[in-house]
This record gives C-alpha cells, structure tokens and sequence, in this order.
C-alpha cells in the first residue's frame, strides 16, 4: 500500500506515521514524524513552525511598552507570567523596580495563572490518556480563576496587566473575597482530581516507568520546571534567582526522583498546592501604595544587554533584550521553556509505545505557539 | 564562584579570551579557532563544569555576527556568557556544541534557520521553522519581505 | 401500550404465528413471510433503541462530568440524537481515491449485519425470540466473531495508516478477548446443561444464576463484563479508535451514513453484550423471586417479563457506560497483558472449580 | 423453494471461490474466501447441523480467515496488484481442477443413493461431545488427542517463526539467489527486462 507514493514501510521494516499538524493530542499544530517498528517507536522528529509568527522579529520595531503584549501569544497558558517576564526586563533596563502593591499583586496573578494552567493541563492529561470526565473537573476550577481574571484585568486568557515599572490597573474591589473563595473551592476539590487520576490503577500503569529522563540528560537538554524538577533537577527560577519578592514567601521547591511520566505528574500536582500556599500567604497581606511607578511616555532602554527569568507554568522563561540606546529593541530573544523541553522528547519517547508518547507530550505539557513563537 | 573568581579562572584558562563586565553576567569574547575548545573545556573542567547551556542565540550587528551563550552551572550556580564575533556575513559558519550540551541541537537549527549561520558537524542541520525552500533570515538586519503589510 | 404489555410478547408472536401458517398454506412461504415481519419488526426496535441509548450515552456523560448534556432539541433534548441522525443523513459519504472501494463500502455493512445476526437467539421477554436455535450461546459466540473481519477490512481497505494501526489492534483484541467470553459464557453452559438460549433462561426460574452459582458465577460474570467491554471496543479498551492516538483509529476515513453504521453496530453490540449478560447471569426475563416467600413472589411476577429484561440489559449497559466515562484508556500491551496474563488464567481455574461444583452439586 | 435457498448458498461458495483464485488483490482473495467459507457454514446451517456450522464459523471465518488478514496486514506491498502468472501454471491448475471436479463427479455418479431406513444422526452438541470423548468402540478420542497435538506442533512452529532473529544485512545478500549471476536460476526467479523488485 501506499500513501501518496511513500513507501508503507522504510528499508529497514520501518513504519512512518505522521502525528500531526492536525491531531487531537498534540495540542496545537505540532507535527511529529514518527517512524515504529510495530507499536514501538524507533524515532521521534519533531517537525516546527506552522505557527511561527516571528515574534521577535515583530518586538524589534514595536516600543517598550508594546512588545509585551505580544508575548502574551507565547505561551497563551500562562501568559500573565510571559508580561511580567517582559516587564522585568524593562525595569531591569531602566534600573527601577515595581512598587510593593504592585509586586504583590503580580505575584497573585502569576501564581493564579499558574494554578488554571496546571489545571488545563491536568484536565487535559486525562484526555491525552482516554479519560474525558477529568477535563471538565479541571475546566470547573479553572473557570472560577478566569471570572477573577476577568473582573480584574478584563480578559480571561491573553491578560495584557503587565506595564513596566508595576501593572496597568489596581485590583478591583471585590478581588480578595473572591480568590478567596476560589482558593476554598480548590482545596476542597483537590481530592477528587486525586480520586479521579491519581490513585487509579489504569493510570500509575499508563505513566509510571513511561518517558524516563535521567537527571543529567534533563540538565542537558535544557529542560526546565516540572518537566526537569519530575528528574530531580532543581530549577525553580523562583528559588534560584527571586524576582517581584518572591524569596520573602514561604513555599517548597517540588522535587521528584522518578523522572517518568509519573513523577511529572505529581510534581505539577504538588506545585499546584504550593500556588495555593502562596496566595494564601499574600492574599490578606497586599501592601498600600501605587501600583505603578511613574516612568517617561516613551521609553528608552540605555544600550547594553539584559537578561531576566522568570518561571512559568512550563519552565524558565528567558527574556534577552539588547538594546542599542532607541525606542524600541535592538534584538529580543525569548529562551522559551517547552522548544527545550521539546527537545528532549525524542530521547524520551524512544521505545515507548505510540499511547505512550501521547502521555510524554501530555506530562511536558507543550504549549505549542510557545515553541514556534 | 563568583565574579572576580570566575574571571581570573578563565582568564589563565585562556589568556587570548577577552572581558566584558558592563552587564549583569561575566561577557567573555573568544576567537573562532579555540571557540569549540573552550566550549569543551567549560563544561568539563571540574571547577567551572557549566552543565547547562540555557540560551543560545545570534545578534546581527549589521558589520558581524554576535553568538551568544548563556551556560549556568547547576553546581556550581555560576552564569558565564560566551561571545563569538563571526566576521563573514556572507556565509557565517561556526563549530557546533551539540555533543556538548543536547539543547544546542534545536537552538542551533534555530538560528541557522533565522540567521544562516551554519554550524560544522551538527547532525541535522534543517530549517527548524520555515519551510526549506524559504528564502533569506528572517532576523537578519536586511532582510527585506516584500509581502510583509505592516499594521 | 399498557394493552400490549398487559397481553405479553409472548402471547402475541404466538397469534401473528398462527395467522400467517393460517393464511399462508406453503409451508416454506409462512416461514419466508414471519421472517420479513421479524426482520421490519427488528428495524423497528433497533433504531429507536440505538436513539435512546445514544441520548443516555450523552446523558450519562454529562452526569458523569458535572454536566446536564444534551437538553436544547425537543423535551429534555430527547431529540438532540433524531437531529444528529439527519445530520449524519445528509453529510457525504467520502470514499478516499486510493482507498478499496468496493471494500469500504462493504466493511460496514458486514458490521453491521453481524452485529443483527447475533440478535437472533435473545430471549426479550417470555417465549419472545426469534430463533431459539439449540446451540444459542455457541451461535452468538460465532457469529459475533465475523464483525472483527469487518473492521480488519475498513482499517486495511481506508489506505490511512492510523486505520491500519487501529484495526490491527482491534483485530488482536477482539481475537484475544473473545477467548474469555468464551469461558465465562461455558461457566453457566456448565451449570445449566444446555447451549439453547430458552434453557437457560428457564434453568433460572428458581433463583437467578448469580446468586445459585454464588463464586465461579460471579468471578466469570466480572470477567464477562470486562472482556465483552474489551470485545465491543468500548473504553477503557477502545484503543482501536483511540482518538488520542490514533485519531480515530479504523473509522477514520468514514462519515456520514458509512460512520453512522459503525455507530449504529457499536451500540447494537452493547445492548446484546448486556442482554447475554443479563440473559446468562441475571435470569433474563424470569423475575425476581426470593424462595417461599409467595405473596412477594406473586407480586414480582405480575411485572411483565419483557420489563424485567429491558430493566436488567440497561443495568448493565448503565454500568458499561460508567466505565467509559471514569477509565483512563490502557495501553496495547498492558490490554494484551491483562487479558493473557490475568483474565484467561483467572478464567481456566474457573472453569475447573465450576466443574467441580457441577458435579458435586454445590451450587443452590 | 427450499432449493432457491440450496442454490443461493451453492452461488456464493462457488463464485466466492472462483473470485478468490483470481482477484489479482491479495486481501480481497481473502475476503471472497471468506464468502465461500460463509456459505460452507450456510449450507451446514441449512441441514440442521447447526454444531458443526457454528464450529465452521468460530474456526475458519473467526480463527483461520482473521489470522490470513493479520498476516497480510504484516507483509508488504499486499495493496498492489500481483503479479500475473504464467501461462503454464494457470493450465496446469486448470487441469488439476478439472481432474479433480471429474473424479468428484464420477465418484458420485458411480454411487448409488438409496433411501435408508436407519434414524438420522443426531447431531446435536451433546451427541458430538459424546462421541468425540467416547473411549469405547467407534468412540473418537484417539483422534480427537492426536488433532490436538497437531495444533500443538504447528502452534510452536508458529511461535518459532514468530521469534525475530536479526540477520546482518550482509549475511542476507549471498543467500538470495536474484545477487547472483553466476547462478542458474529457477525460472520464476528470473527478472524480466523492466520488472522491478519488489
């Protein structure tokens, strides 16, 4: 048989199957060549870029104030996290630095953001491994975060809060009963995610052993967040290099040693419990005062080179701006998490089973305009 | 290791290496000969063992082309920028440090794809995100779309 | 309707009987007449029966994830899955260039038929069925063993690689699954004597068999569950269609009517998948009795037998449909593992201790 | 009437037979062998030996016939159409069939049909398994015990062909007679001029 002239099987008794670009379990326009010798996969080549917008590209002639925006579309996931990424780098530029009020309440947003995409991606994990019912248990706590996302910022996914030098807008009123009441509403449905997944017998046997990663190839491939921390790699750009005050709050660095499929999953299970842990700390304790500071109408970076990181729901975040002393960058560079953590998934899916290689891209969590950016 | 420290190790590591201190890392510029030895000498040698390569990028500066590394040592946990002047625009080419760290794979490809800069030895050297017969580097600095409509 | 229920299937398939052998003297043509009317009055039942159990499928799902489901077309969106059935009527029925033509055309269909042929030997109320064939659960087992060739056949004659992976997995499925419904359906052949469908259900008159056949009943009844799960390719063993992996495995390349068939087949399959269960193990439509309790019993039997049917079938289906909705989707080795390594063991030894409490008489 | 039904059945087997000797497609040969075996177990179903039509079903249709698509779906190139074959075989089979449809059909012109006045067999599941687990005289379990061991052999043997051995492709090469000229080869394994190996 063949398929538009291409041999069935290579020379050496290969099967070529292309996952991708449309398919319900790459989550975006991933196109993965995969060659199997049955069901087991010999070889694994991503194939990138059916939605590279050139991003960095369009930031070189946008200003300092508008590029952020764009990085929003990144990773649309946890795009508050991307903004606050851009900001930093702005202010680390212009050598001045958020007011309190403001760092507070970046810091919830960003952990809010954090905690609705673990959500998805824990929904959507389910559905990677056949199990719809856990998509719409995550969407349901999800949803509670987007309605406070919304009031405040005005938009549920792509917020756009972050302005340099603080966010664009004070919180709205009602902001701090209402996380509130998400947060009691999380707490007391985490057991039912755990009831639903985590102890099922059909799932452990789906992930645990599945998608091994061994801590030094993590480290080499540039892995990061979870997808590193299920190795046992210590990567929190939040411990190791702390922004907007986070090393003023108490909360644990989730490590796991497993490295597979599993270890993944709990560490992303945990963080979310950490996230809960944060907001609770900074809810009650949003300092007064301005939650901007007062910058120039236009902005101009002096020349040189900055470098900020941030951690996002899926890793480091990198944000590389040279600047040579205009209104707008002389070349960004964003170090996004998931075109690393992409990387290593061809180490990874190796041998495994094709229903294994769904679950290895579900527990890396890929967000797809992320890599092609 | 700190700054100061870091700076003298690599300094009598490679006495042709020049400094750049203006920024928030340690800038070290090396020539293309010894780039891929120092490359290799980083992230083995037991007191500076840069295990993690976390950026890898390219900067047209219109006259030349800029490589950049960032590498961080997990153990160490300090962060070294190494810098690579490419004189010829033209056809740009640099040794690869894929075998080195297994990240520079993808990001290599990436900037062959956005700069053209090729990379010696890399096993796969394809555009990563346009489409192969694509013309021109998009990031280069003259690199013109005709059909680009500018909102 | 309560006319009907109150006279009794039985009753009345007697009388049609009797006026067809009356009005028609050949012998040969009485019996080519009762078949048509079997066969209209079968279509009649199952398209109905396939709307309902597609809308309680929807229903189910949504009960099952904190959702109403369909409740927009008609009371209660009873007619969401009429809508759905036009929808499927009118789209087109692409047949992809390179694909076997006469092969794909022909896949569902034998689906299909299959699935109907099996039908046949199912009692659905008292003295109710269509052919009470003597070897009744060696014929179901049989026959429902062609519709894997169906599936084998869209998958290959599709030309799509994911159809050829999921119908290879389906095939090694079905194949391997069919083994222990076999063993779990000879538990109560064993019990009862006899393969006729009308025996068994009347062996049960005294007390269902999963409560006379107590242990070896209720293992192979458990077994039968999964492994008739696994064999009608319904999740957590729906990896010949696994949407995540496969797209949709060896349907991919079918719509319209050509995919309704295969839907119209899958539900089919449940209904006789928890009728043979209900018919084997629950007693089919002898109700419910407890021992000398009579004024209990009197009552219990004054329910019409095709109620007690229809009630224990969607029990089951009910159950089916719950596993779907809660199971993660196992792996191709781990299903394979589990029907070789657990199951068909588990099965064996079954066999063996059913035997000794048949001989023995350990059993109520 | 109950003869349309006998020539109905009679139909499909021949045609499905005679279609499955010559599609040029290797998977419909196989389906339209599935027919004729359909038909086989149509015809048992038709006298009453409803046991035996079922067996036929579950071993050759569920068993065999699932078994021959598997092996299909594993070999490469079953989608294009095979090769023609060559004149002198296509004779000889017809002259194998021939003779052996003639020799059928002497067989039974030269028997006598009588009408007998012995009951019928009774050939319902109980009676079989009887006779098939009877260890007196005219029982069958001596041959019953050696069918099985049959199926046995030829299930290791299936295993043993099963278990993949890695040949290195040089090891390959100087076995297959189609890398060697010097060789004279059977005839059928002589390339023409344009053919191309498959």
């Amino acid at each position: 048989m063949s398929l538009l002239g291409e041999p069935e099987l290579t020379e050496d008794g290969e099967f070529v199957i292309n996952i991708g670009p449309q398919h319900p379990s790459t989550h975006g326009v991933l196109h993965l060549k995969v060659w199997l010798d049955g069901e087991t996969i010999k070889k694994v080549q991503p194939h990138l870029g059916y939605i590279h917008r050139s991003i960095e590209k369009m930031s070189e002639s946008l200003s300092y104030r508008n590029f952020i925006f764009a990085t929003s579309r990144m990773d649309y996931l946890s795009a508050h996290i991307n903004n606050e990424a851009c900001a930093l780098t702005v202010e680390k530029g212009l050598g001045i630095e958020a007011p309190p009020r403001a760092q507070a309440i970046r810091i919830l947003m960003a952990e809010l953001t954090r905690l609705s995409s673990h959500q998805l991606w824990w929904g959507c994990m389910g559905l990677d491994l056949g199990a719809v019912s856990p998509f719409f248990y995550g969407f349901r706590e999800r949803e509670s975060i987007m309605e406070v996302m919304e009031e405040t910022c005005g938009a549920r996914l792509t917020q756009n809060y972050m302005v340099p030098g603080g966010i664009m807008y004070d919180i709205h009123p009602n902001f701090q009963n209402r996380v509130k009441n998400v947060l009691k509403q999380i707490k007391e449905n985490f057991k039912e995610y755990d009831d639903l997944l985590t102890g099922n017998v059909i799932f452990e046997g789906r992930t645990k052993g599945v998608g091994y990663l061994s801590p030094e190839d993590a480290i080499s491939y540039g892995c990061t967040g979870p997808t590193a921390r299920g190795s046992g790699v210590s990567c929190d750009v939040r411990k190791w290099f702390p922004y907007d005050g986070y090393d003023k709050l108490q909360f644990n660095e989730i490590l796991e040693t497993g490295g597979d499929c599993y270890a993944r999953y709990m560490v992303r299970m945990a963080e979310m419990r950490q996230s809960v842990r944060i907001i609770e700390q900074m809810i009650d304790n949003i300092p007064e005062g301005d939650f901007q500071t007062k910058t120039k109408a236009v902005l101009k970076l002096p020349k040189g080179e900055f470098y900020q990181r941030v951690e996002t729901a899926r890793g480091e975040l990198g944000v590389y701006i040279v600047s040579d002393g205009a209104a707008s960058p002389y070349r960004i560079k964003y170090r996004s998490p998931n075109f690393s953590n992409l990387s290593a998934l061809e180490h990874m899916a190796k041998g495994a089973k094709i229903g294994d290689l769904v679950a290895i891209m579900a527990t890396i969590d890929l967000v797809i305009p992320d890599v092609d950016r | 290791m700190t700054t100061e420290e870091l700076k003298l190790s690599v300094a009598t590591l490679f006495p042709a290496a020049t400094f750049d201190e203006t920024g928030e890392f340690l800038n070290v510029m090396v020539n293309l000969p010894e780039f891929r030895n120092v490359m290799k000498t980083l992230r083995h040698n037991s007191e500076l063992s840069f295990d993690s390569l976390f950026c890898l990028t390219c900067i047209d500066w219109k006259t030349h082309l800029m490589m950049v590394y960032h590498m961080i040592s997990k153990q160490h946990r300090h962060v070294l920028v190494i810098k690579v002047k490419l004189d010829n625009t033209v056809k740009p080419e640099i040794e690869t440090v894929c075998d080195i760290w297994k990240t520079a794979n993808f990001h290599e490809r990436e900037v062959f794809d956005l700069f053209g800069v090729n990379f010696k030895n890399h096993p796969d050297m394809r555009r990563i995100m346009l489409d192969d017969n694509w013309d021109g580097f998009p990031l280069r600095k003259n690199y013109v779309d005709e059909n680009m409509i500018s909102l | 309707m309560s006319l009907l229920l109150t006279i009794g299937f039985g009753p009345l398939a007697t009388a049609i009987h009797n006026w067809v052998t009356a009005s028609i003297s050949n012998a040969t043509g009485a019996l080519a007449t009762e078949m048509v009317i079997v066969g209209i009055s079968l279509l009649l039942f199952l398209v109905p029966l396939c709307f309902f159990l597609g809308y309680m499928e929807r229903r189910v799902a949504g009960f099952m994830q904190m959702r109403l489901g369909p409740n927009r077309v008609g009371p209660q969106g009873t007619l969401q899955i009429v809508a759905d059935t036009v929808k499927l009527l009118l789209k087109e029925g692409l047949t992809p260039d390179a694909s076997d033509k006469f092969l794909f055309n022909l896949a569902p269909i034998i689906v299909v038929v299959t699935s109907m042929l099996v039908l046949a030997p199912i009692a659905f109320a008292k003295d109710f069925q269509i052919w009470d064939i003597s070897i009744g659960v060696l014929y179901m087992a049989s026959v429902s063993s062609i519709s894997v060739i169906g599936i084998l056949m869209a998958g290959w004659s599709s030309n799509n690689k994911y159809s050829l992976l999921g119908a290879m997995r389906s095939g090694a499925q079905i194949v391997s699954y069919e083994l222990s419904v076999g063993l779990s359906l000879i538990t109560i052949v064993i019990f009862t004597g006899s393969l006729r469908m009308s025996d068994i259900v009347n062996s049960q008159a005294d007390g269902w068999w999963i409560i006379k056949g107590h242990i070896p009943a209720i293992i192979s009844f458990v077994i039968f569950v999964i492994a008739s799960t696994a064999e009608i390719n319904r999740a957590p063993f729906d990896l010949a269609e696994a949407e995540q992996e496969l797209t949709a495995g060896f349907h991919t390349e079918y719509s319209g009517m050509k995919f309704a068939m295969f839907l119209l087949a899958e539900y089919i399959n449940l209904f006789i998948v928890s009728a043979v269960a209900a018919t084997l193990f629950l007693g089919g439509w002898m109700p419910f009795h407890i021992g000398h309790w009579e004024m209990f019993n009197h009552i219990m039997d004054f329910i019409p037998s095709s109620i007690w049917f229809m009630s224990k079938t969607f029990l089951i289906i009910f159950i089916i449909m719950q596993f779907r909705w809660t199971f993660p989707r196992l792996r191709v080795d781990q299903l394979l593992n589990l029907e070789w390594k657990y199951l068909l063991p588990i099965s064996m030894f079954n066999i063996l201790l059913v035997t000794v409490c048949a001989i023995m008489g350990w059993y109520f | 009437m109950k003869e349309i039904v006998f020539y109905i059945l009679a139909a499909a087997i021949l045609v499905g037979g005679l279609l499955a000797v010559t599609s040029r497609r290797i998977f419909r040969a196989a389906v339209y062998l599935l027919f004729s075996l359909i038909g086989i177990a149509g015809l048992y179903f038709y006298l009453n030996y409803e046991f035996i039509g079922a067996v036929q079903i579950v071993v050759y249709v569920g068993g065999i016939i699932v078994l021959m698509l598997f092996s299909i779906f594993l070999t490469q190139g079953s989608g294009e159409d095979m090769k023609k074959p060559l004149l002198g075989r296509v004779i000889f089979s017809a002259l194998a069939a021939i003779f052996g449809c003639g020799l059928v059909m002497s067989f039974i012109n030269g028997h006598e049909f009588t009408y007998s006045a012995k009951p019928a067999l009774d050939p319902s599941a109980e009676n079989i398994g009887f006779q098939m687990l009877n260890t007196a005289q005219y029982g069958y379990i001596l041959p019953f015990e050696v069918v099985s061991m049959l199926l046995l052999a030829s299930m290791i043997a299936c295993i043993v062909i099963a278990i993949k051995i890695k040949v290195p492709a040089h090891a390959i090469l100087p076995d297959n007679p189609r890398y060697h000229d010097d060789i004279d080869l059977p005839k059928e394994l002589v390339l023409e001029e344009n053919e191309v190996v498959a």
